[in-house]
């Protein structure tokens, strides 16, 4: 069994007034030098005397040095979380799951499509992409928040927003005074992709009901069902397919996923209680 | 650096759950390292007006000076935990809201002067913002211990809301309804006490509050099926908890039915 | 000499009894003028909740009338309630019931003596305070208290509200490890026992003899738990039927738990309405020869004799008790074995039936009527301190002015405060319900 | 070494070998109503002339006529509480001063024990279980360790009870694998088999006797008619046919009777879910991360911050009968359920998960 490794907060990034950037390296420099992920994975984070919750990791997989997790405090853990201080130690297990299907995109425009903190298991596609740009081909992002004001890494999408061969389309169901974008929900966003979808691969992550409300957009625009991939989120105890919490369908997610292309998924998909 | 300060408050109650306290043993001395107890007239702290980051309370408010003083204590706390059935639901003496309230107000307001009792015992949540509440008539040390550790860490506790029958299979209890039909009501009453009756060979009675995703009226047929009248049926609903919603609908439930036989 | 001097003390809370009360004290030319302890549990009408549940689900109702002594109210419940059934609940009960009560008086106790009084008596606000002095003294009492709770929980799955107990006995029988287990512990804390009694009877504790009269059970063999005649130190010998006879009753407007007097010629014959004392002093002031030799003797040689008229002899009788429920746990579980069945089974009948047990502060008194489906159709119970509140007001105006009203504020209050503790009131045992006589001409 | 026969009185024979060999036995007792596995320490203490009579929702044990003591179907609980604990520390952590943290796991040092009494539907869920905490990305090291320490006697059921099916789904009456030894108990003694070398060891040294041809012919008997099960599923394979009724009115029907206590996951020997949390000392100096027994049932298995997948009572059930018998397909290769029947015995309500299936996948589902 896969005990927690100590790791320290080097940086703590307030991101919104609810989100967080833990930045931890491993205490022991063999197990930071070995540590090894694939965008999409994510970590179980164990918070001293309290418990442990899986979270996404954000950071990019060749910062050797460091290791990011972005966590909006919603309940009994991550408001602990959300008071440690720099120096602080947390325990981590993993990387578990299955990543984002990088070497099926190569080549491809990949639409990234997130709503919701939804955004923290793609921004590492995202940074993936950007820093090998040259494997891949056009990059939409396409973003659906609640409130403007929840927008986190703003200056991150303008600056995307202004690179090359990179497209940044972003909606907010409730939109504010400063708010360029659009207002409504994902859907909307995609009349203005220009979305080649024969030759797409499109990764979603965020509210079921939202992924879903973007399926018959994508289906119009020519996206195959096998190329769309959708990050879950179910309870998840152990994070390693033992507990059972995740279970949809035959899936666990936390190993069969959290990553699934569509058809392994759209039986259950939007199924009330699976 | 100063130690979090902790007050320990009584109102209508059997002092019960006070002895989660009590009969710590030496954990008390721990607990006395890890806060500062400011106020617990029973262990002898007595500083009720001092501001206190945990304040404990016991008991229903049933009082005009109980309404006063629960205003006071919110003023005064950080946080507010309840302890027990009293606090958390009017307890046990709550009971007397069901009763005939015309008879009970003649019977208490005829000398008004001597005893000042509010018409009905209510849970301390229904006046003032609770922050954590503790079920269970009593509260066990572990779940206060369990608690204060979590409040202390500066998170809350995770809340217990499974059923009595998961704990009474976890510590492999024989079930005491289906070996001998026995109205346990394990299948609608919250985990926490560690299933004792199945334990003894008896059926639960409920004394830790309504659990999650209750199925009180299949309970109450099968009950029935035993061959428990309407009435027995019903008062088994209607004891310590007779103030929460879904226990009290099927209590008077079936307390007509009992009528129209 | 003295200029007119009032002086109204109040002690709003009092610390380190259980329940919440207060007592009031108005001194009008050095003389006390009033004195008033207030109780401020809100009476949480017990006896009517009684009324039309089943003989079965009493124990757990009259268990949350007080949660220090939850076992007492099971007893008598149990013994009024067997009586009314007419059944006979045998020896193995009759054993495990007395042990149960050691468990509660052990817990009890141990409590009482070390977080609540003895902290008075060597000059701290809180046995936590007094820990740092005398560790190894608060560690055994802990200890004992623990003890205590084990055997409750041995019996009754846990101390407070235990759920073992049920009409005609237990729901289980505790397996024979356990009660083995558990006999070894007992056996290793006698000395502790013994030292405590030792230590306590040092203490530098108030001289104040005064007359009372003391009321308790009194068994032929036994130190009294269950069973016994209600004998008074003024020559009553009754049995616990004939309670309300002898003892009633009254509202008192300054305080929700009644007062109870003792009428020596007999209720209703025109004779004097006194206060008494119920619980550990007027119990081993009445049984001192019914305490095993080994507790007589340890008594003697500290010194201490019984009767005494010592208020402040409270305490010691409380620790002489714990000595004689360790000895008497002890003996009861030498031979212990586990019945098969654990309880004698009953049906329903009509009719009326009453009881009286020793609750650790004094007896406990209940009276039960139920119909030919075993319904409860009315319940009366007068719980100790009830019992003893008359006394303690009476004590208290006694005893703080011989202690000299001249004292300062301070010092009458602490004094005040010890008095009321000494008698280990309970007073969130406030189970009546009210009752309004109106008289018409 | 082919079948032996036992004597009864050489019952006694086989438990002094297993102390002797430093095993702690536990055996099947009478125990609150009940057969428990609880430490056995003579044959005398065997529930002889014990039945057990099993209905939806009811449990009862009645006196039988002879003295055998293995003529029961089976109690609340087998092999899982002793493979997968109810209870157990995953890990510990201490915090020192400077908020360093040190992580280690307690000891897995257990007990030889040697369980007398195993039915074949306890061998094939601990097989089914095998699968789960064995298999897969992580390999349980406690239910690996704990398993490790069991040496097991299986007993053929002579006795099914009425809420038994396993020979619908092919994992009884008779054991075919995964035992040490095996019994079938006949009126006179038992027939005895070794499965493992470590049995076939402890065969040699009992104090056997030759099979005779009576032997054989009673155990045919006994074994036809306990093959005769009146409760059955419908087929072994119902993955399709329950995800093809996924709105099924019966699973609204079936929730208006649920209680959703959790009883039938807590006695089914395949159910795995369990939850984690932390149990913190009070001084905050250690800490022990545990994990515990949990059920689909519960609204904290499904919840997710802000939501609870499975919010109702129906979509709870469901949930458990198309896992139990549909996806367990996808994870194991088979249906997860081995026909014990504790779940329909053990409902507090009497919900039989036979005539559920029927309701909503018919007959017809093959
Ligand atoms: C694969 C995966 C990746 C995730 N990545 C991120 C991320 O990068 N950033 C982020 O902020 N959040 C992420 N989450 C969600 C995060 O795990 C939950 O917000 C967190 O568990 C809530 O814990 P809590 O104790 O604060 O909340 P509470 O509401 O108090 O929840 C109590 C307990 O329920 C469980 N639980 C509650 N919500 C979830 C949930 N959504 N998923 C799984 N278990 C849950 C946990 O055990 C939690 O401790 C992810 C979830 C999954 C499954
Ligand atoms: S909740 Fe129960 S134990 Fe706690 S104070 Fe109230 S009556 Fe006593
Ligand atoms: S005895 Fe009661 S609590 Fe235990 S499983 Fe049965 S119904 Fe549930
Ligand atoms: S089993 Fe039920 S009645 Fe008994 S102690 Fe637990 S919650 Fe209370």
């Amino acid at each position: 069994m896969m005990l927690p490794q100590q790791a320290e907060i080097v940086a703590r990034i307030q991101e919104t007034p609810t989100i967080f950037t833990l930045r931890l390296r491993f205490i022991d420099p063999a197990v930071q030098e070995s540590y090894r992920f694939t965008p999409g994975q994510f970590n179980m984070l164990y918070l001293y005397g309290v418990g442990e919750i899986p979270i996404s990791i954000v950071s990019d997989p060749q910062d050797a040095q460091t290791l990011d997790h972005t966590i909006r405090s919603v309940g009994r853990v991550t408001a602990g979380f959300a008071q440690l201080k720099p120096g602080e130690r947390i325990g981590v297990r993993g990387p578990f799951g299955r990543g984002w299907p990088l070497v099926e995109a190569e080549g491809k425009d990949v639409v990234v499509i997130t709503g919701g903190l939804g955004c923290a298991p793609v921004v590492s596609v995202i940074h993936y992409v950007l820093r090998r740009r040259e494997r891949f081909g056009r990059l939409t992002i396409m973003q659906g928040v609640k409130h403007a004001e929840e927008l986190i890494w703003r200056e991150q999408y303008e600056a995307w927003a202004r690179l090359p061969n990179t497209q940044v389309l972003l909606a907010a169901s409730q939109g504010s005074a400063l708010w360029p974008w659009h207002v409504g929900h994902v859907p909307v966003l995609f009349d203005e992709a220009k979305l080649d979808g024969a030759n797409s691969i499109v990764m979603m992550c965020g509210p079921e009901g939202m992924m879903r409300a973007a399926l018959p957009e994508l289906r119009k625009h020519g996206v195959a069902d096998a190329n769309i991939w959708l990050s879950m989120e179910r309870n998840m105890q152990c994070g390693n397919g033992k507990c059972g919490h995740c279970q949809l369908g035959g899936h666990f997610v936390c190993k069969d996923g959290p990553v699934f292309a569509l058809p392994q998924l759209s039986p259950l998909l939007g199924v009330r209680g699976f | 650096m100063n130690k979090p300060r902790l007050a320990v408050h009584k109102f209508s109650s059997c002092d019960g759950c006070q002895l989660a306290l009590l009969n710590l043993g030496e954990t008390l001395f721990e607990l006395a390292r890890q806060v500062e107890i400011v106020h617990f007239a029973e262990a002898g702290y007595l500083a009720a007006a001092t501001p206190v980051d945990i304040a404990l309370v016991e008991g229903s408010v049933s009082t005009p000076h109980e309404l006063e003083r629960i205003a006071q204590i919110r003023a005064n706390s950080r946080y507010l935990v309840t302890l027990g059935a009293c606090a958390t639901s009017g307890g046990l003496q709550a009971l007397r809201n069901l009763a005939d309230k015309e008879q009970w107000v003649k019977g208490i307001y005829a000398q008004p002067h001597h005893i000042a009792l509010l018409k009905e015992s209510t849970a301390i949540a229904d006046h003032v913002k609770v922050d954590l509440e503790l079920w269970g008539c009593p509260v066990t040390s572990r779940q206060v211990v369990t608690a204060l550790r979590a409040l202390l860490f500066g998170v809350l506790p995770a809340e217990e809301r499974d059923k009595v029958c998961l704990e009474c299979k976890r510590s492999q209890q024989v079930c005491v309804l289906v070996t001998r039909g026995e109205p346990c009501l394990g299948p609608v009453t919250r985990t926490g006490c560690g299933a004792l009756c199945p334990s003894v060979g008896r059926d639960c009675y409920g004394c830790f509050g309504p659990a999650e995703t209750l199925n009180t009226s299949a309970l109450a047929q099968r009950f029935a099926g035993f061959g428990l009248l309407p009435e027995a049926i019903a008062r088994r609903f209607l004891l310590i908890y007779s103030h929460e919603e879904l226990l009290q609908q099927e209590g008077k439930r079936w307390l007509k039915q009992g009528e129209e036989r | 000499m003295s200029e007119r001097r009032e002086v109204p003390i109040t002690v709003p809370l009092l610390a380190r009894v259980e329940g919440e009360g207060a007592l009031e004290l108005t001194i009008r030319d050095g003389m006390i003028a009033e004195l008033k302890l207030r109780i401020f549990e809100p009476p949480r009408l017990f006896e009517k909740f009684l009324e039309g549940r089943h003989y079965d689900e009493v124990l757990d109702i009259v268990a949350r009338i007080c949660g220090i002594c939850p076992v007492a109210y099971q007893m008598s419940a149990s013994h009024a309630i067997e009586q009314i059934l007419g059944i006979e609940a045998g020896p193995w009960v009759r054993a495990m019931r007395r042990l149960f009560y050691c468990g509660e008086w052990l817990e009890s106790h141990a409590l009482h003596i070390h977080l609540l009084a003895a902290p008075d008596f060597v000059g701290f606000n809180s046995a936590i305070e007094m820990a740092q002095h005398y560790p190894n003294e608060v560690r055994r009492g802990l200890h004992l208290q623990s003890l205590g709770n084990e055997l409750l929980r041995m019996l009754g799955a846990r101390s407070v509200h235990p759920v073992g107990a049920r009409i005609g006995g237990f729901h289980k029988a505790p397996e024979q490890q356990a009660a083995a287990a558990l006999l070894t512990k007992l056996r290793a804390a006698l000395p502790e026992a013994e030292a405590l009694l030792r230590w306590v009877c040092q203490l530098p504790l108030p001289e104040d003899a005064q007359p009372f009269i003391s009321v308790a059970l009194r068994h032929p063999h036994e130190y009294p738990f269950n069973e016994g005649r209600l004998v008074s130190s003024a020559g009553l010998d009754i049995s616990s039927d004939r309670f309300q006879d002898y003892f009633r009753e009254s509202q008192v407007a300054h305080s929700t738990a009644l007062h109870a007097h003792h009428y020596p010629a007999g209720y209703g014959t025109g004779g004097e309405a006194v206060p008494y004392l119920v619980g550990p002093l007027a119990r081993l002031n009445l049984n001192h020869d019914r305490l095993p030799a080994a507790t007589r003797q340890l008594l003697a040689e500290c010194g201490i004799t019984f009767p005494s008229r010592n208020m402040f002899h409270s305490v010691v009788a409380r620790a002489a008790e714990i000595h004689y429920v360790l000895l008497e746990a002890i003996a009861l579980l030498e031979n212990y074995a586990p019945a098969q069945p654990s309880y004698v089974a009953a049906r329903p009948k009509a009719g009326i039936g009453y009881s009286c047990t020793e609750a650790p502060r004094g007896i406990l008194w209940h009276r039960y009527e139920l119909n030919a489906q075993g319904v409860v159709v009315s319940a009366t119970i007068t719980p100790p301190t009830s019992q003893n509140q008359a006394r303690m007001e009476e004590d208290l105006k006694r005893a703080l002015t011989t202690f000299g009203l001249d004292h300062d504020d301070n010092a009458l209050r602490l004094r005040g405060e010890q008095v009321i503790r000494n008698y280990d009131p309970c007073i969130s045992c406030a189970t009546h319900f009210l009752k309004v006589n109106v008289a018409r001409e | 070494m082919p079948p032996r026969f036992l004597p009864r009185t050489h019952l006694a024979a086989l438990l002094e070998l297993l102390q002797s060999h430093g095993y702690l036995i536990l055996g099947p007792q009478l125990i609150d109503d009940a057969i428990l596995y609880r430490p056995l320490k003579e044959a005398s203490a065997l529930p002889h002339g014990v039945g057990v009579e099993q209905q939806p929702g009811s449990y009862r044990v009645v006196r039988r006529a002879d003295a055998r003591c293995f003529a029961w179907a089976n109690g609340p609980q087998a092999l899982k509480p002793l493979t997968f604990a109810p209870e157990e520390i995953v890990w510990q952590v201490r915090r020192d001063a400077q908020g360093a943290l040190v992580f280690d796991v307690p000891s897995r040092h257990y007990q030889a024990t040697a369980v007398l009494g195993v039915r074949s539907c306890d061998l094939a869920a601990l097989q089914l279980q095998e699968a789960h905490f064995l298999g897969g990305v992580g390999r349980d090291e406690h239910f690996a360790a704990r398993h490790a320490a069991l040496f097991l006697i299986a007993v053929n059921c002579s006795h099914p009870a009425a809420t038994c099916f396993c020979a619908s789904t092919g994992d009884g009456p008779n054991c075919s694998s995964g035992y040490d030894l095996l019994l079938d108990e006949l009126e006179a003694g038992f027939v005895i088999r070794s499965g493992s070398e470590a049995g076939a060891t402890m065969l040699a040294q009992l104090p056997w006797q030759a099979l005779e041809s009576h032997h054989t012919t009673a155990l045919a008997a006994q074994q036809r008619a306990a093959a005769d099960q009146s409760r059955r599923l419908p087929s072994r394979q119902l993955r399709s046919a329950l995800f093809a009724a996924l709105d099924h009115p019966r699973w609204q029907e079936v929730a208006t009777r649920c209680l959703a206590c959790g009883n039938c996951t807590s006695v089914c020997p395949t159910c795995f879910c369990h939850s984690e949390h932390d149990a913190p000392q009070l001084s905050g100096a250690s800490s022990s991360h545990l994990r515990q027994w949990d059920s689909c049932f519960t609204a904290g298995h499904s919840y997710i911050h802000g939501m609870v997948v499975r919010g109702s009572i129906a979509e709870r059930y469901r949930q458990w009968l198309t896992h139990k018998l549909g996806s367990w397909h996808d994870q194991y290769g088979r249906s997860g359920c081995v026909g014990c029947g504790r779940c329909i015995a053990w409902c507090p309500v009497g919900i039989d998960i036979t005539e559920e299936v029927a309701a909503i996948c018919g007959e017809c589902a093959s």
